[in-house]
């Protein structure tokens, strides 16, 4: 029987392994998974690379992440508001930093789900960001070539889930959470509710189980209001 | 300064309108932090117009009453958002694949500076220390059909932002169509800036006089 | 006011031009929009280039659109079961075949519906499908550079559609609709069902109306048992 | 010819109960035409497998009976299905990036042939004036976790099907990992071909004398 519900937050997490590229659903606050975050910093895994949209705006657990001092490097589009945790350890040069314009975050990701183990996107040609990569002209314009971007571990919030990890989402609560959910050797998510198998319409279901490995049900706090 | 003087720039609220009124029934808009976002109040009565947040939305509606908040909806700058009838939400491949694959009829951003080739600097100055962050802005302004500006003619200090190349760091090369400022509409064409319109009372003269770049009069 | 809503498919498909690239939803006959292909055969454009996944197994419209002799060229994954009309125009060299695997016709199409003009795939390498084309390796292994499929029109059945495009399929006739509908000039939807604005759930609208340009109600009918 | 006449070679409910026999519970299973549609029914009891149409389905159940077919519902063969509790409809570019990303566990194909260094054939003949048609083959082939073929061992005329070179077109080079037939279970190493079991009453040298690649016995 396939059963992907795993009880507690420690378990599911219990071997995700130092240096590990870590992607972490959610746009700010919306849609990040608090607990899980709680539990990876209680878990105890150093020298992580963490991807994410933000550096921890509004959110609770981010923050004490990088206090903790076990992220080696964050993939992000924008930094901002930056908490003091990551901007002090960045000044001192303790953490890394890779911008990436945000549809290229999404697409390397996606990428990397896929089985595309590159693509050409015109996004960053002639900036700063586009600086270094391999450029390509197609039908006269010019394009840079990005490089998919493979992840041991996702940590995603879902709205709803079943045994089989087929999972919704709630509202903009979606962001970044199915294509990350896609892209990782392990993919761990956390439910607001969990519902019985085939109480979600096949129609409906965003992220097929195929994609998950362990889900746990937790009582995900809305976000606050903003 | 007795030309100056007459002069009656435009108001945020007023730039925004002036923009709106040239947003025509139907087209799909994302629109930017800061003034851009000022924009829906203005479209006029009648048409119709779908708005667009990177983060997985189509219909957004004006925002909520403080006791009707859903706090799983949010825009762009992570404020609450409602939804219209005809919303849809979507993932962020989806949405930024929307973006770059030129589906949204227009974009509208703020920016530091756009230069008289369509340059657009509006992601990083060149302060070292500032931790870089660039968010969706690169793909908005290489994937939209039209990207827009809609910001001040000049810093506060009176510098030009209308300039014949940028000086900050650039978020896309030759992208900018039109500039909407609290002076002047401008359009971006092979030749440089042309002037669509100025606010009331100030003379082409003057405009220019505010303007690095070379602006053209209308054919 | 956004109405994306026409009368007929008459006045749908009026402006479709000869030499058009045609993206045809469905697989098989499921999900392929009969009313439409029936529009195009009756609206006379030529020289066509018809996407498909397959050369009309099971479909009613498709095969007449060939023995019209309208269409140039086919790209297609699997042209079999082979309607005789389009056989005896392949025989004696009257229309053009591109075989692509299925996958990358999808992704293909998709590249084009996000503005991704090139991308990297293993499915080919080593095969005669793959002969000719431009291959790189990526950590040790050998892809072929494939390019995005742009067209100018998408002809797609949907199964609940709204005055803004918004599009809802059903089963197995979602298959390459959705992607379809994104990757055209000009995306033109036969539904089985109009609704309300509001009535579809902004969760549940697997096709935003951003995509689609013509809405068309017909009395598509459900597929043939098989 | 003596031992010959005491083989019992599998018959092909038997051959796709040897191969169901090897699908552990939990994986997520693409069936190609032909012989491996017989698999599901042999899917030992208490054991969840996930089947997968390119499609856009994961959660395949049984054929419908004749009076309760939604024809909505077809399979990569175009025939009616049920959907299981649990199941999930995707469109194409999805369905194919499941596939190509590797998130199959286990694809189970037909094949024309099989060779040592795990290339297959299977979509192709060499007869020009056929069709071409390649479906997801090749998508299937070079995607999936783990690539098992199920075919008869030689063909009706007894010319071999595991070879040293497949003399048919490739669908994909070097992916095969294993190969059931009405004779044998076998294992593609980096060496070659591996027996792991054999019809009852055979023997390895007859084995071989059926089969053009080397086979190896288990270490």
């Amino acid at each position: 029987m396939i059963d992907k519900r795993v009880a507690t937050v420690a378990e599911a997490l219990a071997d995700v392994k130092d240096g590990s590229v870590v992607l972490l659903g959610g746009f700010g606050v919306v849609g990040q998974p608090q607990q899980l975050l709680e539990g990876l910093l209680a878990q105890g895994a150093r020298d992580l690379t963490i991807v994410s949209n933000n550096a921890g705006f509004g959110s609770p657990g981010l923050p004490k992440l990088f206090a903790s001092g076990r992220v080696a490097k964050l993939i992000c589009s924008f930094p901002r508001p930056t908490p003091p945790a990551f901007e002090e350890l960045y000044r001192s040069g303790k953490i890394k930093l890779e911008v990436v314009p945000q549809g290229t975050i999404a697409e390397r990701i996606r990428a990397a789900a896929v089985g595309v183990p590159a693509f050409y996107t015109p996004t960053s040609v002639g900036t700063r960001l586009g600086e270094g990569k391999e450029t390509r002209d197609f039908d006269g314009r010019t394009y840079v070539m990005e490089r998919a971007l493979h992840a041991d571990v996702a940590l995603i919030q879902a709205w709803r889930a079943d045994r089989w990890g087929n999972l919704t989402y709630r509202g903009t609560g979606r962001n970044f959470n199915p294509v990350m959910a896609m892209a990782a050797k392990l993919t761990i998510v956390q439910t607001r509710h969990m519902v019985e198998l085939g109480d979600l319409d096949p129609e409906q279901v965003v992220t097929p189980g195929i994609f998950v490995d362990r889900v746990v049900l937790v009582d995900s706090p809305d976000p606050p209001p903003a | 300064m007795s030309t100056a003087e007459q002069i009656r720039q435009l108001s945020r609220t007023e730039m925004a309108a002036r923009l709106a009124r040239d947003i025509p029934d139907g087209w799909y808009v994302n629109l930017g932090l800061g003034l851009p976002t000022l924009i829906p109040d203005y479209i006029p009565e009648g048409r119709e117009v779908v708005f667009h947040s990177e983060n997985g939305v189509l219909g957004m509606g004006p925002l909520p009453p403080k006791d009707a908040v859903d706090t799983w909806l949010v825009n762009a700058t992570k404020q609450n958002i409602t939804l219209l009838k005809g919303a849809s939400l979507f993932h962020h491949a989806d949405s930024f694949g929307m973006i770059r694959g030129g589906h949204l009829d227009l974009c509208v951003l703020g920016a530091y500076e756009v230069a008289e080739n369509g340059d657009i600097a509006n992601w990083a100055t060149n302060e070292n220390d500032a931790i870089p962050a660039v968010g969706g802005a690169m793909d908005l302004c290489s994937g939209s059909r039209r990207l827009w500006v809609l910001m001040e003619h000049t810093t506060k200090e009176g510098a030009p932002r209308i300039v014949r190349r940028c000086s900050y760091p650039l978020t896309a090369a030759g992208v900018v169509k039109r500039v909407y400022t609290n002076l002047a509409a401008l359009e971006v064409t092979p030749d440089g800036f042309t002037v669509l319109d100025m606010a009331p009372g100030l003379s082409f003269e003057s405009l220019q006089a505010r303007t690095e770049a070379k602006l053209h009069r209308q054919a």
